[in-house]
């Protein structure tokens, strides 16, 4: 069947930004809020319909002698720059972008109700900016869908860039607080500056593919290499470079190392959209950058290796630094990056030698596969930790402590996100996490030991951050504020749909939908690799339970033995105040500040002399003028004995 | 050749227009360097074209123009006289810079 | 008279009418100085939206002449000095942007005092040059409509500006002029050389076509041109008028120099120095094209640290004008038209920042961003508009400033020059830095706590202000949106020079 | 001797007739009559202005003293025009009570210069041309001391009067050095006579008479006496010398320069003439940069411009030709505009400093705006005619296609900047200065008011009108044989 209507998805929230956004100011607030939640439900019946019509659809077209196919519903010119390089906007749908399609729909829907109660005080009252607030989740949900489906890789540049704006317009939804303005500011300069990489990277690959689409791009990914003729430069290939800038820009949306930093300052936003773009949607478009041009990347190995670097090292980075964070959202925050990371890594690690594209695409596979439950449980845990939040005011764990009896459904949430993610059979990440630790070992045993340890570490600081904010000790109630308690209906059901995913996400069949190359792929649990999987992630709670689920000392022995690591741990090992380093006292003082005194002093300067130097000597031969009719007659005189001496001279000599 | 008495007496009306102080003396030396043309063309007329008559007669315009170039000086002095009481050439320096 | 039947003379006529209708207003009448004003305004506006009309039409039709609606009527019969009329795609889409502004700029001026008469009659006698200017292709009347848009500027910063208005309008008018002269010279020497059969001609495209300028001639005279124009495109280092003029100048006016005045520069450059003296141009280009990669980055970061509001949007338009001249001198159509798409952009979102400005100085009185804060609160119609301006300015999709900037990246990068897409990498960058700043002035003046609490009395745009910007606005997001609209008319404009130019140059790619 | 040759002299007879006639007025008209003297001749002249516009049949008299053209034509034409305007704008001064008793005198004597500069413009030989200059210069002397009780007059008139004569000695001079060279007085006997006579003698008469002319042109270095004359002489005196006599001193030396020294044009006295013209032009901006005194200020202006005008004479060709004398009708018209506000004011308010001036729009709005267009066209900005008029020099300097004329024009485009700035000053203090003892509101007179109307008209049309040139240009091409040597 056609998938004509698809293009609704991008039309329905697009049309509801501007709604509410131009006209919901005069509507009410509760209204404005409803209105958008339904109109994004029906938004996610149709990702849906499209999805299950795509992978389920009896169409004969879309799968031929087993292998999957890409359809292009839509396509339209949209801005040409040459004859070849012509930009269009239009609709792509594949196993990646459907499942996409599924995860931010689910996850848009789900926060757009969450909000409905989190962004009320109390008493149910919506706070200020209510509107807005919905009119910038529609803008974001419509610039990710756009972003998923895009078919060439300048709409995914444009739409990049329109994840990046509203998701500072909603970082900085706090508009009057300056933690949020700076934080808003930072994300989008931070993206701003890998997307520069982006392109760059875009433009060397146009030039020498001459097209932008996925398709020709994907058609044979050989031939589009080779276009370079194998021009390097300093050394690699052009398409090495040109690979290397784009996963660049992929990397500042996904917060790499070293482009990690906006991610955790980013909490400043509202819980939900925190929930929304930076645990599910947005900061997998890395991810899902690579995994659109993976033929590409898997053809040049030197640019596979770099993101396999950054990928692994970021993953263990990030995670040694939520082990001690006290902010609970950027506690989740890092583990996010860790998370992503760990995409990343899975992606780098398959390969095409060996047993082929085929079968060395399980890295792939997993990797998708993580994204989805990822997704899911991420978003449960930052929309619990949104409950938990607006419960109590505050984002220091130290303020929590012991809040199971208060809130149980949102402990048990919590919890079950927090095995999932810490790779405990049956829950979800355990499957995913299972596939990429495969990956990982047929890479190199290395790779696999690696990201075995980060997956304890994760486990152990998950549990960490749970034990702290439900038992620890017994939570005492400031005085002024009554007991903390599980939400309305509108924010408890969204916790308990993405429990229940959670629970049974991994038992899809995953390899049968999203593979390299759309043949399905059957997966058989490597035993080995998932038991000693689980028995770290054990170790890893174990040692959580131990150290924080009753109060006691041990903690604070650690922290004082290893005072140095610990502080450089919480403060992230300072690659925050390096930027400032590098940004204000380099950039601002050092280019800035002198080229602007270079160009009011210099420049001005010389304009402002040669005016001066007019008027001055103006003013010195001014003598000439001096009134005697003896001395005008002088000078008369020798002006013509000049005259007649000079061009004699010169004529006749 | 022709030229030397001639330009040594221009010179000289030069010198005096550029040295004295009265007005008067200046309106002289003015005469002077007329006068030392009016020389020039007569004698060139006399040795070089006696032929014909053109330089005797530009010699007689040039004199009967010096001559009202003459009176309406005296005029603009006495009238500076009257009005400010000096003929002193160097005191007039009213209008300056 | 057949010069009537021409739809381009009555882009001149009508200011002129609009000028002899002002000057029968009384001083007092406002409201019929306003009237006329906006008559005239609207006026140019159906005239300029019929134009493109007519132009597409024709285009349709299948007219391939280089020049359509061309006319030639003797005017100083000695010299060969004709009236000649005629448009490309270019000059269409900077008829289009005039007029727009024009409109715009008289309803951001709807409160002007004192003497508002005078000050209209000045607006569109600046206008007339703008417009003569874009429709003549005689270089003479070129170069006279040229200063006729020029010297308004000093009287009209003189009188109704503001802070060191004296230093500033003398300071631009003589900067202005000094190019001009320059100008004046480069346009005597090419019509001197026009022709290798004596009989000379000020039209352009008949010295295009003779393209008989000596290859020596042209390297004297195409810094001349391009100098001449590039003071008033703002290059590098001759941009200081820049900041101070705008800084000084009354709303309106920063509106009209900024959005039309600065695109003449640009415009010139294309239109007399390249397409004149190809040679020249592929010759002498990197001096010019370092030139104006220094102003992109160097006016990008000069912005970042400035403090008053008009500052920043002046060192802005330095740099994005220097992506202009940057992008013509790329020498292939894709990077020339990003040329004109940019100027379009910086042109109605430059007049966008200055109206904002205008409006929000003549509630707070002051443009210092130190003193303001939290104005999204007390304006927030204004901080909207203020919001999407600087979205525009910093590329974000679906507003005019990107379309600009990718055409004219991917086309710089299409030229093969190494030294070309050095600069070109170097001039991406300045995306980011453009980031900065923009955002932090949005930081620092919507956002935030409000600094001054007699801020909180102010109040939102009026009708006329909402009017003036938010056509602005539209204009933005329509060029953003349907791009292929305006390059389809502007890039076939480009083939003649461009194939002048491979002959010299062949790497710069069509 | 047939006096029909008289009839190619109808511009000369008729100027003479109006001499008479006011002469005759002036002399036997009862005392209650003498007031209407100026309006009466003022109309006469206007009268005798039309007329002088009917062409004339070119050809020479006087056995080939005399030459009539459609060049010269043309050119006393223009004269007459400035002529009248000068005229309109001196009526309420020449009936002020100081000068009212000598009304008649000033007429004549100016009519009697104009008939001089006729003399000059027509002028064949060297005789008839040094007749000419003499008489146009000797009655200004008396013009300049006209107003008795101001001592700055006569100063003016004696500093006017010593460096004529001076100048007429260094005149006669180098034309006494040419005829001793050719022995003959006639303008084409001498062209042929001096072909290839390239001698010390001849660049040394070449200097002096180029130092002659100077004077009435005011080039640098024999400018001096400029500023002040044109500081202490009557405001009716000083914008008749610097147009009127300017621009006929200016069409003589074209002729003379192409016809008698033609032959050695490219090696001789191109080069004196470009160094004159950047210094005039230099000199001439940089001294009014500072000037405050609105009189001196124009004086210094009128230097560099003149310093353009011989732009137009330097290119030695018809377009040059026509350019200068488009230039000169150009600055008639501008710098008469200027001086009509002047004298207004300087007559009803008696300031004559720029500072005077600031707010003067706010009183005086049409006297302000005849000042900017006067002054806009000066600075050479559309659509006035001054642009036109620099532009069309410009061109024909260039024409003769010699590469250092390039440097030259750029040194002199170079120039206008800084005139424009100067210019701009004077805008600056009438429209945007203010100013607490601002000039009130005055009520000049309907000749006045005329005056200026003509001049705001021309400056607005000449530039845009464009037989005017064209006109000019066949005139100048007419007489195109004047370039047979160059």
């Amino acid at each position: 069947m056609s998938f004509d209507f698809s293009i609704l998805v991008l039309a329905l929230p697009l049309f509801m930004f501007l709604f509410l956004g131009l006209v919901g100011v005069k509507m009410g607030k509760k209204i404005t809020g409803v209105v958008g939640t339904i109109a994004m439900g029906v938004t996610l019946f149709i990702c849906y319909s499209i999805a299950l019509t795509y992978f389920f659809g009896t169409d004969q077209k879309q799968v031929i002698d087993g292998v999957r196919q890409s359809v292009l519903a839509y396509d339209w010119n949209w801005l040409t720059f040459t004859d070849k390089l012509v930009v269009k906007l239009g609709i792509l749908l594949d196993p990646i972008s459907a499942m996409m399609l599924i995860v931010i729909s689910t996850i848009s829907f789900l926060v757009h109700l969450f909000s409905l109660g989190y962004m009320s005080d109390e008493y149910g009252k919506p706070e200020k900016g209510f509107q807005r607030y919905y009119a910038f989740l529609a803008l974001f949900t419509f610039s990710m869908l756009g972003l998923v489906v895009a078919t060439n890789i300048f709409q995914m540049f444009i739409f990049f860039e329109m994840v990046g704006v509203s998701s500072y317009l909603l970082i900085g939804f706090y508009y009057t607080s300056p933690a949020a303005i700076h934080a808003s500011k930072k994300a989008f300069i931070v993206t701003r500056l890998a997307d520069l990489f982006f392109l760059v990277g875009i433009m060397v690959l146009s030039y020498y593919t001459n097209t932008f689409d996925f398709k020709e791009l994907m058609a044979s990914p050989e031939s589009a290499l080779s276009t370079a003729h194998g021009q390097t430069f300093m050394g690699c290939s052009v398409m090495a470079w040109a690979l290397t800038f784009i996963f660049i820009g992929g990397a500042g949306k996904s917060a790499m190392y070293p482009l990690h930093i906006w991610l955790p300052d980013a909490m400043e936003g509202p819980t939900p959209v925190s929930a929304l773009i930076h645990a599910a949607t947005m900061v997998v478009a890395g991810v899902f950058l690579v995994a659109r041009l993976f033929p590409l990347y898997v053809l040049e190995q030197g640019a596979m290796n770099i993101v396999l670097v950054v990928g692994a090292f970021t993953a263990l980075y990030a995670a040694a630094i939520a082990c001690v964070q006290s902010d609970i959202k950027r506690a989740l925050a890092f583990s996010t990056i860790s998370q992503i990371a760990y995409m990343m890594t899975a992606l780098a690690v398959s390969s095409n030698v060996g047993e082929g594209i085929h079968e060395g695409g399980l890295g792939y596979m997993a990797s998708m596969f993580h994204l989805f439950t990822h997704a899911m449980f991420k978003a449960l845990l930052f929309l619990c930790a949104g409950a938990i939040i607006h419960a109590v005011h505050s984002n220091e764990n130290s303020h929590m402590h012991g809040l199971h009896k208060y809130m149980p459904i949102t402990s048990i949430a919590f919890l079950i996100g927090c095995l999932a993610i810490a790779g405990i059979p049956p829950f979800a990440g355990f499957f995913s996490k299972d596939e990429i630790l495969v990956a990982c070992y047929e890479k190199s045993p290395l790779w696999g030991v690696w990201m075995a340890i980060v997956a304890g570490m994760t486990a152990f600081y998950m549990f960490r951050i749970y034990y702290l904010i439900f038992h620890w000790k017994k939570h005492e109630v400031k005085e002024g504020h009554h007991a903390p308690h599980d939400m309305q209906w509108t924010m408890t059901l969204p916790l308990i749909i993405l429990a229940v995913i959670s629970c049974v996400a991994g038992f899809i069949p995953f390899g049968d939908f999203v593979t390299v190359d759309g043949k399905p792929l059957e997966t058989h649990t490597n035993w080995p690799v998932a038991i000693s999987s689980v028995c770290i992630a054990l170790v890893g709670i174990g040692l959580a339970t131990k150290m924080y689920y009753k109060e006691n000392k041990l903690p604070s022995q650690l922290k004082s033995k290893f005072n140095g690591l610990w502080t450089a741990a919480y403060n992230r090992f300072y690659m925050d105040e390096l930027y400032q380093f590098i940004t204000h006292k380099i950039i601002f003082q050092k280019i800035c500040k002198p080229i602007a005194w270079f160009d009011r002093h210099i420049i001005d300067g010389t304009m402002n002399l040669l005016a001066d130097m007019t008027t001055s000597a103006s003013f010195a031969i001014r003598k000439l003028q001096s009134g005697s009719i003896q001395s005008y007659v002088l000078v008369y005189f020798v002006g013509a004995i000049l005259l007649a001496a000079i061009t004699m001279v010169i004529v006749l000599i | 050749m022709y030229l030397i008495p001639s330009l040594i007496m221009f010179g000289c009306g030069v010198y005096g227009f550029i040295t004295r102080k009265n007005m008067i003396a200046i309106l002289i030396s003015l005469e002077l360097m007329l006068n030392s043309v009016d020389i020039n063309f007569v004698v060139f007329n006399r040795f070089l074209y006696p032929d014909q008559m053109d330089g005797m007669f530009f010699a007689l315009f040039a004199i009967a123009i010096a001559a009202a170039e003459t009176a309406v000086a005296i005029a603009i002095i006495i009238n500076i006289y009257r009005v400010a009481k000096k003929v002193d050439i160097s005191e007039i320096t009213k209008l300056k810079f | 008279m057949e010069i009537f039947s021409n739809i381009l003379i009555y882009f001149v006529i009508v200011p002129l009418l609009t000028l002899a209708g002002l000057a029968l207003c009384r001083n007092k009448g406002i409201g019929a100085i306003r009237t006329v004003a906006v008559i005239g305004a609207s006026a140019l506006m159906v005239l300029a939206i019929a134009l493109v009309a007519i132009f597409l039409q024709e285009r349709g039709a299948g007219n391939e002449a280089e020049m359509l609606l061309t006319g030639s009527w003797t005017w100083y019969e000695p010299l060969n000095i004709k009236l000649s009329l005629g448009v490309d795609g270019v000059s269409v889409v900077m008829i289009l942007l005039s007029a727009f502004i024009v409109f715009a700029g008289v309803f951001a001026s709807w409160k002007m005092d004192p003497l508002p008469k005078q000050f209209f009659l000045w607006f569109f006698l600046l206008s007339t040059g703008v417009f003569g200017f874009f429709i003549s292709i005689d270089l003479f009347t070129m170069f006279m409509f040229y200063e006729v848009a020029l010297i308004p500027m000093y009287l009209l910063i003189g009188v109704w500006g503001s802070g060191n208005k004296n230093y500033s309008a003398m300071k631009l008018t003589l900067m202005l002029m000094g190019g001009s002269a320059f100008l004046m010279l480069g346009i005597l020497g090419i019509y001197f050389h026009s022709s290798a059969d004596g009989n000379l001609t000020m039209n352009v495209l008949e010295i295009a076509k003779n393209n008989a300028i000596p290859e020596n001639w042209q390297l004297f005279l195409f810094p001349m041109t391009f100098v001449g124009f590039g003071v008033l495109g703002a290059m590098f280092p001759f941009h200081t008028w820049s900041p101070d003029g705008h800084a000084s100048a009354p709303t309106a006016v920063s509106m009209l120099h900024a959005g039309v005045l600065m695109k003449l520069g640009g415009y010139g450059c294309f239109r007399i120095a390249i397409y004149l003296m190809p040679f020249a141009a592929s010759e002498l280009s990197w001096i010019f094209l370092t030139l104006t990669g220094i102003s992109i980055v160097y006016g990008a970061f000069s912005a970042c640290v400035q403090t008053d509001l008009k500052y920043i949007n002046a060192y802005s338009s330095v740099s994005h004008c220097g992506m202009v001249l940057f992008a013509i001198l790329m020498f292939n159509q894709t990077a020339m038209t990003g040329a004109v798409l940019q100027m379009l952009s910086h042109g109605l979102m430059t007049a966008l920042f200055f109206a904002l400005i205008g409006m929000i100085y003549g509630r707070t009185h002051t443009r210092d961003i130190r003193d303001m804060g939290g104005m999204m609160h007390i304006m927030p119609f204004l901080g909207v508009g203020y919001v999407i301006a600087g979205l525009a300015s910093l590329g974000l999709p679906g507003l005019s400033g990107f379309v600009a900037e990718m055409t004219i990246f991917i086309g710089s990068y299409e030229n093969t020059d190494v030294f070309r897409r050095v600069l070109t990498i170097l001039g991406t960058s300045s995306i980011v830095i453009t980031a900065v700043y923009i955002l932090r002035v949005v930081g620092k003046l919507l956002f935030g706590a409000v600094q001054n609490e007699h801020h909180r009395q102010l109040t939102d745009a009026n009708w006329f202000e909402r009017l003036s910007t938010t056509t602005l606005m539209l204009s933005v997001a329509i060029i953003g949106c349907f791009p292929n609209f305006f390059v389809d008319i502007i890039r076939d404009s480009f083939v003649p020079v461009v194939k002048a130019l491979n002959e010299f140059f062949p790497v710069a790619g069509i | 001797m047939d006096y029909s040759q008289f009839l190619i002299m109808p511009q000369e007879i008729g100027l003479l007739v109006v001499f008479l006639l006011v002469f005759l007025y002036d002399t036997f008209m009862p005392e209650r009559c003498q007031k209407a003297l100026p309006v009466c001749t003022t109309a006469l002249f206007a009268l005798y202005t039309v007329f002088s516009f009917l062409p004339v049949q070119p050809g020479t008299a006087f056995a080939g003293m005399f030459e009539s053209s459609d060049a010269t034509w043309a050119m006393k034409a223009i004269l007459n025009l400035g002529m009248l305007l000068v005229l309109l704008q001196s009526v309420k001064w020449a009936n002020s009570e100081f000068v009212a008793v000598r009304r008649g005198e000033f007429y004549e004597l100016l009519l009697l210069t104009l008939f001089g500069m006729f003399l000059m413009i027509s002028a064949r030989n060297l005789l008839i041309f040094y007749i000419g200059l003499e008489t146009a210069s000797l009655p200004l002397a008396a013009l300049a001391a006209f107003e008795k009780h101001h001592y700055e007059s006569h100063e003016a008139a004696a500093k006017y009067m010593f460096t004529a004569i001076f100048s007429s000695a260094i005149l006669l001079l180098g034309i006494s050095f040419v005829y001793g060279m050719a022995g003959s007085f006639d303008y084409s006997e001498l062209a042929t006579a001096l072909v290839d006579k390239k001698s010390a003698l001849l660049i040394a008469s070449v200097a002096f008479v180029i130092a002659g002319v100077g004077f009435k042109l005011s080039l640098v270095p024999f400018h001096l006496w400029t500023a002040d004359v044109y500081q202490g002489a009557p405001t009716a005196v000083t914008s008749y010398l610097s147009v009127i006599s300017k621009g006929s001193a200016a069409f003589a030396f074209l002729v003379m320069m192409v016809q008698i020294f033609g032959a050695v044009y490219a090696d001789v006295w191109k080069w004196m003439l470009y160094a004159v013209i950047i210094l005039t032009i230099t000199i001439g901006n940089l001294f009014a940069v500072r000037q405050r005194n609105l009189k001196r200020f124009l004086a210094f202006s009128s230097i560099s411009q003149a310093g353009y005008i011989m732009l137009g004479i330097v290119a030695a060709n018809t377009l040059g030709m026509t350019s200068m004398m488009y230039y000169i009708l150009v600055y008639i018209f501008s710098n008469l505009g200027a001086f009509a506000v002047i004298a207004v004011i300087e007559r009803q308010a008696n300031k004559v400093t720029i500072d005077d001036y600031n707010g003067l729009f706010k009183t005086n709005p049409w006297l302000a705006f005849t000042m900017m267009i006067a002054m806009f066209s000066l600075a050479g900005i559309p659509p006035f005619a001054g642009f036109f008029s620099k532009f069309f020099v410009f061109a024909g300097a260039l024409k003769t296609g010699d590469t250092a004329i390039y440097i030259l024009v750029l040194i002199a485009l170079i120039n206008t900047i800084i005139s424009l700035y100067y210019y701009l000053l004077v805008v600056k203090a009438m429209f945007i200065r203010q100013d607490d003892c601002v000039i009130p509101t005055l009520k000049s007179h309907w000749t006045e008011r005329t005056g200026m109307i003509l001049c705001s008209l021309g400056i607005i049309l000449i530039g845009l009108v464009s037989c005017i040139y064209s006109m000019l240009n066949s005139a100048a091409e007419a007489s195109s044989n004047l370039f047979a040597l160059i």
